[in-house]
């Protein structure tokens, strides 16, 4: 039988005098009951809008325009204003994007958790927290008993997106909708939600719909898979076939800009003495900086880096892990508090004012949110030419011709430059960027995170760039990532960061195969893989318990990563601070076990990448 | 959360205290650019030189500025705030016997105008564009272009020479009852809240349809709650901040800023006190009224911020 | 008005001033509000009548042969407020305390008049004065002069003789009386209760009549009479008093000072058009001289100066004056001047005279602007004698000497009028004194106001007296309600 | 985040809306430029499309009373401060079509007369107090604590000076001419534009593109005037909007207090206040510079009102 029905669905959007756009170009698609259905497709493929379309609800701007929504003996689109009100988090739940958008940052999580099942007055509130706390207890999240006191801020981003499960699921809805509920999460976070979630639609029976750009996520979770492109189906079939034998070319693509080839070793320099860039024991946070010269709040810790010219070096770690602090220290944006940062050789002042105009020339640095790092009431060709005038003094004709090269290398059409930010899409964005950062005819590229809000198509792009650049211009890169085969895909060298400290350092090889840093382990097992099932077996080992560990004493910086590490000793971890390892690959870390021993336990991991 | 406000309580009274220094530095320093003094003031057509060289020195007017100004300092620190020169009463007495004056009608009009400007602010945000909408706005700003003098004249023809239902002066020795109190206030709330109703409105509406473009209203709206749950349960505990801050600005004005009102209505209040004070060149009365509205300000301000703390769980944590 | 008055009720009264400058001390008093309040609380020596004259009060009677000694006989069984008899003592101290720059009493050029203050006698006290002057009576009558308890400093309270007591009194907002029961006047006062306010704004303070809110107001403007003689059960009192705005052409070396540019500017004054426009017909044209008709001493058979630009622009012509502009300074605090200076600028340009008028605001008027610019505005209250008029604005070392107009000869006949005994030889200087001042003074009068009171009808007993509205400002004790 | 430094100033949060909207739509207005050369006839169909009814009618009712600024005097059937007739508070009539004023004067005549100082003056104080207050609240944003935390405390206190008040001691100081009203009704308005423009600069300052700019070694100059200011001029402008309506109210305000315009001029608050004994008989002496007001600020946020909207419009784009 089928749960879901969805026939010749238009949505158009655009408000009558602007151009009327058609967003979704007539999807049909069915969902059995109980069963899981992925949709997929890049950025701005009408995802979001068919997976709200099942709510009966278009968004601002946006109206359906045609076509059939059933859920269950339910035609959604003849409902009135009522009708779709009883039909929302009652029949269809629904589970955003960005959880920590979605939650109201003034209420308790369990006002809101709740708040379905009141709202449709199916139960007392009592009872309604008896069974979200009994949600909270299947979604594996701690303190399931207190957690629902807490405000939204107080948890953690992958937490809220199961929290937000729970507020979805607490009225038994017959049909879920999964808006890339992982999508904004760490690769570690990702693991567990997804787990988290796998197990309850088990569990509970319930008809899903799952939306992500991530073909290997949607390989864990979904029965069928429909592929999107530009508001229309191009194939629709079970994940096996769609994965396996792709019928479709635009299908073929995806899987391909997933599958990254490895990049050709650039020739460096390992004789350039000294590096471009050297950072040395280097300490930095953020707030009051007390007597000792220590910061409030302690973000970096002991960090040691080098960059040759014309080589990249790949920061990964998880979110918050003092990534893009590191590339604001370096770009003198923040302070530091110990250590030094050379460039050529020659100390770099830590203040912005005591610099000078040709080391600013020389560090550019290009942000991680491409919409906030363009300043929209300034045309393109304004922002891009700002650089040049700045350092080079270029100006007029010189400048346009320059102007018009750079947008050329970022492959970026010459119409473009009277435009402004606003009316350029997102991957757009993030090239002007790049080009403004090249405009200044730079030595080193602090990249943060520059590919990480983009889809898969896009961000590949943006990375074949990037390599590109490197070829040709010869400018060295500190490319900073959470996504590891992002990092493994175009860096020479690694560096791994773990709540500040660089717990790894090494070629890019390191990341490649054990033994390495039990967080690096962590991170690289964490990456889910494009086969169906995969997620499944590493759930086994990952749901193991932790050794137990004593409380902490000591001197010195203990390990950081001890509360999470699986291979933690007790008696060592928790009381002498780790030190400085040398493994075979040449890398570093910074961990108590020797090379030998963590080679054993990780290459005892079955699904070890 | 405790922790927090304290902190900024202390913090607050500390640049509070720069704050009311800052003031009366520039209070004495623009009354100072003022021609005559309060001896010329108090004499009058009858000033002759003499005359007034003596009352001059009787009030001290005599030695330089500054030494006045430390002089009247110093004698804040110990907390004595002088003697008026125009009539000889402890600028104290003076102030306490209007400041309560001055917080009813604040107080009242706040009263009333606030839940006004809420619903008109809310109303208007949650139909946005529609007619209703359109018309809260012209309204609200007609009410405020007509001069508060207008506005208030109109209200004393109509109400108490036509209608004979309110009386055209506040009478405060005559509030006997609740019924009392309600028709002797009735003109100048009404008056002021014509005043500062739209302004509180309009940052109302500004700060709701803020909060409706956030993600958690799709949320909500997704959870099936009713327009106007989505307003008061999910909307409203977050623009408490950016409202009570509005609030605070506009009520800030109904001290200092109320002279024609209480003019008018001969209501005894602060800012009568003031002008007078201005006009007979008597500092050490202007010095305590503006000290005053000063504290008022800054406490409302104060508060505003406490109300944001409050109501924001992510301030209220630190 | 023959009604027999009725005994008690309380009634409330708007004047047009209060500030926190309003006081209890009869010398610093200088708004309507606080003669009224003063009248209310104190009595003086004497008292005027409705022609101005001196009538005794706490004087039974004042005697003198040379107008240079004058002896006071005190009325007995007088008692203070506070139970105290009334003794020589507190007359002197109430006389003296004026000439000490201290008191900073608005009365201190009048005081200065006063050689010395004595008790001759248990009711007894003798004035010397500088020289001689025969008005001392009603110039003891004014309010500044009324009577306090000797020694009195603190002015929280009022403890005078007069027929209201002093029950609450706040500076600024109201003052409110309650009945003497022991006062001297027999059957007086007829209220029980005073309350006295301050409304500053002349509309607000006409709604507060029409709406019952108050009894009896003050300082109408014209233009609202109409509107309270339609409205049943309320009425106006006009009061013809000396009270003038006048024009200030003062001699600071300028052409101002010249005497064709002073006879212009009299000549550009069209008095019909302002009493018309600006005080509604609520006036008396004025002959640039400061004796209004009602006084006794005014000279009717000066020819009446009437508006002729022609005649303007040949004096003009004549003191050379050029195309630059001249500014003239008004202010609101000088009575329908600014209104006056519209209209002369209107004018102007017909007798080639470019005018500018700089309003200047009320407040610090008279410490700031008055006198201190070569065309502005002055406003003088009526005053009870002819004498007090000039020696105060016209005596060549007047210190409100307007216009800085000096003339021996008319100083000479000011002291020479002062000590003549002869009424008509008086009237004679006096009128010789007034044609001087019309030809050569410097001032321009062009009318003397009418001063407008409004009460309910049920009001009775308010008389004019034409020092100023309000019964001269001591209507308290005159007035009673018809139920 | 919600960082510290913009906690006391929430008012910032009220005008974040329409900075995105401003942001969104800027290039919906700036890309027709060049047609609107080419095709000529389309100008007034352009104008109607840009504003909604409303906006067209304050748009209206603005460029109405700018032309009368202009040409009020020249087309006043009577000269300005002329006394023409006896009848005091006139009705309507032929020769007196708004009535006569307390004097007799034409009102028509003294109303033309009146709008250059009214919306000269109002104008004029509103665009000074915005524009010194947006420079003081950049550069305290841009400098940082020292001369942010000094800057906000002179201007907390100027705030809690009421503006009349301050008013009245500095025109009784230095006297009412036209600038001084000008000075003195800007200077009553600054501390509120410094305290918006500030909280709106201070978040703007963390963006990233202001970091780019730093990171650039741009000067404070440049930050504040390129990369911050643009992009906080539509909230501002929003708050000019009720900042002339106020301007012109403390105008009439300070006529009331005798302060104001000299005469025989007279702003139109002046001509509310000199005319309000004509109210009881309902004079249009007294009524028609009241509504000149009411038109002329309704219009006014009306338009502004409207420039936004417009730019809101495809926020989702
Ligand atoms: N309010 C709107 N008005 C007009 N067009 C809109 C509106 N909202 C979205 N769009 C357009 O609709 C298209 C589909 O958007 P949608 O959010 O469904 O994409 P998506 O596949 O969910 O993308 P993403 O992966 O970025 O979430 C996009 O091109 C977008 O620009
Ligand atoms: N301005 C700031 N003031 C105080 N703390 C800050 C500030 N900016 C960042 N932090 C804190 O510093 C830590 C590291 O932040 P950083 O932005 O460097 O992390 P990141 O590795 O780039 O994370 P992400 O992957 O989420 O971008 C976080 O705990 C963050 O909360
Ligand atoms: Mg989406
Ligand atoms: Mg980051």
């Amino acid at each position: 039988m089928n749960m879901i029905e969805v026939k010749g669905l238009r949505v158009t959007g655009g408000v009558a005098p602007d151009a009327v756009v058609e967003i979704v170009k007539g999807v049909d698609f069915t969902v059995k009951k109980g069963e899981v259905l992925a949709l997929i497709g890049e950025s701005g493929s009408g995802k979001t809008t068919i997976a709200l379309s099942l709510l009966g609800h278009a968004r601002s701007g946006c109206s359906i325009s045609g076509g059939s929504v059933r859920v269950g003996e339910l035609d959604v689109l003849s409902l009135d204003e009522r009708g779709r009100r009883a039909l929302r988090a009652r029949t269809v739940a629904y589970v955003a994007q960005s959880a920590s958008a979605g939650f109201n940052p003034a209420r308790t999580i369990m006002d809101q958790v709740t708040e379905p099942a009141l709202l449709h007055k199916l139960t007392t509130p009592a009872a309604a927290r008896e069974k979200a706390i009994g949600l909270f207890r299947s979604l594996a999240l701690p303190a399931p008993e207190t957690i629902g006191a807490r405000y939204p801020h107080q948890v953690s981003g992958g937490q809220l997106q199961r929290l937000m499960a729970a507020m979805a699921l607490i009225t038994d809805p017959a049909v879920v909708v999964f808006d890339e509920p992982t999508t904004a999460l760490d690769v570690t976070t990702q693991i567990e939600v997804l787990a988290a979630f796998k197990k309850v639609i088990r569990e509970l029976g319930t008809t899903a719909v799952y939306v992500s750009h991530d073909l290997a996520v949607v390989a864990q979770m979904a029965d069928r898979i429909v592929v999107l492109n530009g508001g229309t189906v191009r194939e629709n079939g079970t994940t096996a076939q769609v994965l396996d034998a792709p019928a479709d070319a635009y299908t073929r693509q995806l899987l391909a800009a997933t599958r990254r080839p490895e990049p050709e070793a650039v020739a460096v320099s390992k004789d350039t003495v000294p590096p471009l860039l050297e950072i040395r024991g280097l300490s930095a946070g953020y707030g009051r900086i007390d007597s000792k010269g220590v910061p409030a709040v302690r973000v970096l810790d002991d960090v040691s880096l080098k960059i040759a010219r014309g080589s990249t070096l790949g920061v990964i770690g998880e979110s918050g892990s003092g990534k893009t602090t590191l590339a604001r220290v370096v770009a003198g944006l923040v302070d530091r508090a110990r250590g030094d940062v050379l460039l050529d050789g020659k100390p770099l002042p830590a203040q912005l004012s005591k610099r000078t105009l040709d080391q600013y020339r020389r560090i550019q640095i290009v942000f991680q949110n491409a919409d906030t790092a363009l300043n929209p009431s300034r045309t393109i060709a304004d922002i891009l030419a700002r650089p040049m005038n700045f350092y080079h003094g270029l100006r007029g004709n010189a400048a346009q011709k320059r102007m018009l090269e750079l947008l050329d290398l970022v492959k970026l059409p010459a119409s473009i430059a009277k435009r402004q930010p606003g009316g350029l899409s997102g991957g757009q964005k993030q090239r002007v960027n790049l080009a403004r950062a090249l405009a200044a005819d730079p030595a080193l590229i602090l990249c943060d995170e520059v590919t990480s809000a983009l889809d898969t198509v896009v961000g590949a792009a943006i990375l074949e760039l990037l390599a590109e650049l490197r070829r040709e211009l010869g400018v060295s890169y500190m490319f900073i990532s959470h996504d590891i085969s992002t990092v493994r895909a175009i860096c020479d060298e690694v560096i791994v960061l773990y709540a500040g400290q660089r717990v790894e350092a090494g070629q890019r090889d390191v990341l490649a195969a054990p033994p390495y840093h039990p967080y690096t382990g962590l991170l690289v097992d964490s990456v889910p893989a494009l086969q169906p099932g995969w997620l499944d077996a590493r759930r086994e080992i990952a749901g193991a318990v932790l050794p137990p560990m004593g409380a902490s004493s000591g001197l010195g910086e203990l390990c950081s990563f001890r509360a999470r590490c699986p291979v933690r000793i007790d008696g060592k971890c928790n009381v002498t601070p780790p030190s400085m390892k040398k493994l075979p690959s040449g890398a570093e870390i910074l961990c108590h076990h020797s090379g030998a021993e963590l080679n054993r336990m990780q290459t005892a991991d079955p699904v070890a990448a | 959360m405790k922790a927090h406000a304290q902190r900024l309580i202390a913090a607050r009274l500390g640049l509070a205290l720069l704050t009311l220094l800052l003031v009366s530095a520039v209070v004495f320093a623009i009354t100072g650019l003022l021609p005559g003094d309060a001896a010329q003031q108090a004499l009058g057509q009858a000033a002759t030189p003499e005359a007034v060289a003596a009352l001059r020195h009787q009030f001290g007017l005599d030695q330089p500025a500054l030494s006045r100004y430390f002089q009247w300092l110093f004698h804040i620190v110990s907390g004595n705030f002088g003697t008026s020169l125009s009539n000889n009463l402890p600028v104290s007495e003076l102030i306490a016997t209007r400041l309560p004056n001055s917080l009813v009608l604040a107080g009242l009009t706040a009263l009333v105008s606030v839940p006004i400007a809420l619903v008109i602010g809310i109303s208007s945000a949650m139909f946005r564009g529609s007619l209703l909408d359109r018309a809260l706005n012209v309204l609200t700003l007609s009410t405020v272009a007509v001069p508060e003098f207008l506005i208030a004249t109109v209200a004393v023809l109509i109400f108490a020479v036509k209608l004979r239902w309110l009386p055209a002066l506040s009478y405060l020795s005559e509030v006997s009852s609740f019924g009392a109190l309600l028709r002797i206030y009735a003109m100048p709330v009404m008056t002021l809240c014509c005043v500062i109703v739209a302004q509180m409105a309009r940052m109302t509406r500004a700060a709701v349809l803020d909060q409706l473009n956030a993600s958690y209203v799709e949320m909500a709206l997704l959870k099936g709650a009713s327009p106007m749950r989505i307003v008061l349960r999910h909307v409203l505990p977050n623009t408490i901040g950016p409202i009570a801050n509005a609030v605070a600005l506009s009520l800030s004005y109904l001290f200092g800023g109320v002279v024609i009102v209480e003019s008018i209505f001969n209501y005894p209040g602060l800012a009568s006190l003031m002008v007078d004070a201005v006009t007979n060149r008597d500092m050490p009365l202007v010095q305590g009224c503006v000290m005053v509205f000063c504290v008022a300000y800054l406490t409302l301000v104060l508060i505003a911020d406490l109300c944001q703390i409050v109501s924001n769980p992510r301030l209220r944590q630190r | 008005q023959d009604a027999k008055p009725k005994q008690g009720g309380r009634i409330r009264v708007a004047t047009q001033s209060a500030s926190a400058a309003d006081t209890l001390d009869p010398a610093k008093g200088a708004l309507g509000t606080d003669y009224v309040r003063a009248n209310m609380f104190y009595n003086g020596l004497t008292e005027l009548d409705s022609h101005l004259g001196a009538r005794m009060a706490l004087a039974e009677s004042l005697e003198t042969k040379d107008a240079t000694v004058w002896v006071v006989k005190l009325r007995s069984g007088v008692q203070f407020h506070d139970g105290k008899s009334l003794t020589p003592a507190d007359v002197v101290y109430s006389i003296m305390r004026h000439k000490d720059p201290a008191t900073a009493s608005k009365a201190k050029t009048l005081a200065d008049q006063v050689k010395e203050v004595k008790a001759t006698g248990p009711n007894e006290v003798t004035i010397t004065l500088e020289g001689a002057n025969a008005d001392l009576p009603v110039i003891l009558a004014t309010s500044h002069f009324l009577i306090i308890k000797d020694g009195t400093k603190d002015f929280k309270t009022a403890i005078g003789t007069g027929p209201f007591k002093v029950k609450e009194f706040s500076p600024g907002v109201r003052t409110v009386g309650v009945r003497n029961e022991k006062y001297w006047k027999p059957g007086m006062p007829h209220l029980d209760e005073i309350e006295l306010i301050g409304i500053g704004d002349e509309p607000a303070r006409v709604n507060a009549l029409l709406s019952g809110d108050v009894q009896l107001i003050n300082a109408v403007s014209p233009r609202s009479t109409e509107r309270i003689k339609g409205t049943s059960g309320y009425t106006i009192l006009e009061t013809k008093t000396g009270t003038y705005t006048d024009l200030i052409v003062r001699d600071e070396g300028g052409i101002t000072g010249t005497e064709d540019f002073r006879r212009g500017m009299m000549y550009l004054m069209d008095r019909e058009q302002i009493r018309r426009a600006v005080f509604r017909g609520y006036g008396a044209i004025g002959n640039d001289q400061p004796i209004d008709p009602t006084n006794k001493y005014y000279m009717a058979g000066l020819p009446q100066r009437g508006f002729d630009p022609d005649k303007a622009k040949f004096h003009f012509q004549k003191a050379k004056l050029g195309s630059a502009p001249v500014q003239i300074v008004a202010s609101p605090a000088a009575d329908g001047s600014i209104e006056m200076a519209m209209l002369l600028q209107q004018v102007a340009p017909q007798a080639g005279l470019n005018l500018q008028v700089t309003r200047v605001p009320a407040d610090g008027y008279w410490s700031n602007h008055w006198m201190k610019h070569p065309l502005g505005f002055g406003s003088v209250n009526g005053r009870p004698s002819a004498d007090v008029i000039f020696t105060q604005f016209f005596k060549s070392d007047a210190p409100w000497n307007e216009a800085n107009w000096k003339s021996p000869q008319f100083d000479q006949m000011l002291v020479a009028a002062r000590g003549e005994p002869d009424d008509a030889k008086r009237k004679k200087i006096y009128g010789d004194m007034q044609v001087l001042v019309n030809q050569t003074g410097g001032v321009g009068i062009p009318l003397f106001q009418s001063s407008i009171d409004a009460h309910t009808t049920k009001l009775k007993g308010l008389g004019s007296v034409p020092l100023a509205g309000l019964m001269g400002f001591a209507f308290a004790e005159n007035v009673w309600l018809e139920a | 985040m919600i960082r510290p430094a913009t906690t006391p100033h929430a008012t910032t949060v009220l005008y974040a809306v329409s900075e995105n909207e401003a942001d969104v739509a800027a290039p919906a207005l700036q890309e027709p430029l060049p047609e609107v050369i080419a095709v000529r006839p389309g100008v007034l169909r352009r104008l109607t499309h840009r504003f909604s009814v409303l906006g067209l009618i304050g748009l209206v009712i603005v460029v109405f009373w700018l032309v009368v600024a202009f040409i009020g005097p020249l087309v006043a059937p009577y000269k300005g401060g002329v006394l023409t007739s006896t009848e005091i508070f006139g009705t309507y009539s032929a020769a007196y079509p708004l009535g006569t004023d307390y004097l007799g004067r034409d009102m028509l005549s003294r109303i033309l007369y009146g709008t250059r100082y009214t919306v000269g003056l109002a104008l004029a104080a509103a665009v000074l107090a915005s524009c010194i207050g947006i420079f003081f609240g950049l550069v305290a944003a841009v400098s940082g604590r020292w001369v942010d935390e000094i800057l906000s405390r002179l201007f907390d206190a100027l705030i809690s000076i009421p503006s009349k008040v301050l008013a009245l001691v500095v025109i009784a100081a230095f006297g009412s001419s036209i600038p001084m009203l000008t000075m003195v009704a800007a200077l009553a308005y600054i501390p509120g534009a410094f305290r918006i423009s500030r909280s709106l600069a201070v978040n703007l300052m963390t963006l990233e593109y202001v970091q780019v700019a730093r990171a650039r070694g741009e000067g404070l100059f440049y930050i504040a005037g390129v990369e911050v200011l643009p992009n906080m001029i539509h909230p501002m402008l929003a708050d000019f909007g009720l900042r002339f309506v106020f301007i012109v109210l403390l105008l009439s305000g300070l006529s009331f207090l005798g302060l104001g315009v000299q005469p025989p001029n007279a702003d139109w608050g002046s001509l509310v206040r000199e005319n309000i004994g004509g109210l009881a008989e309902g004079a249009p002496a007294v009524l028609m510079p009241a509504v000149a007001i009411a038109t002329l600020t309704i219009g006014v946020n009306l338009l502004i009102d409207n420039l936004r909207r417009k730019s809101g419009r495809g926020g989702a784009a």
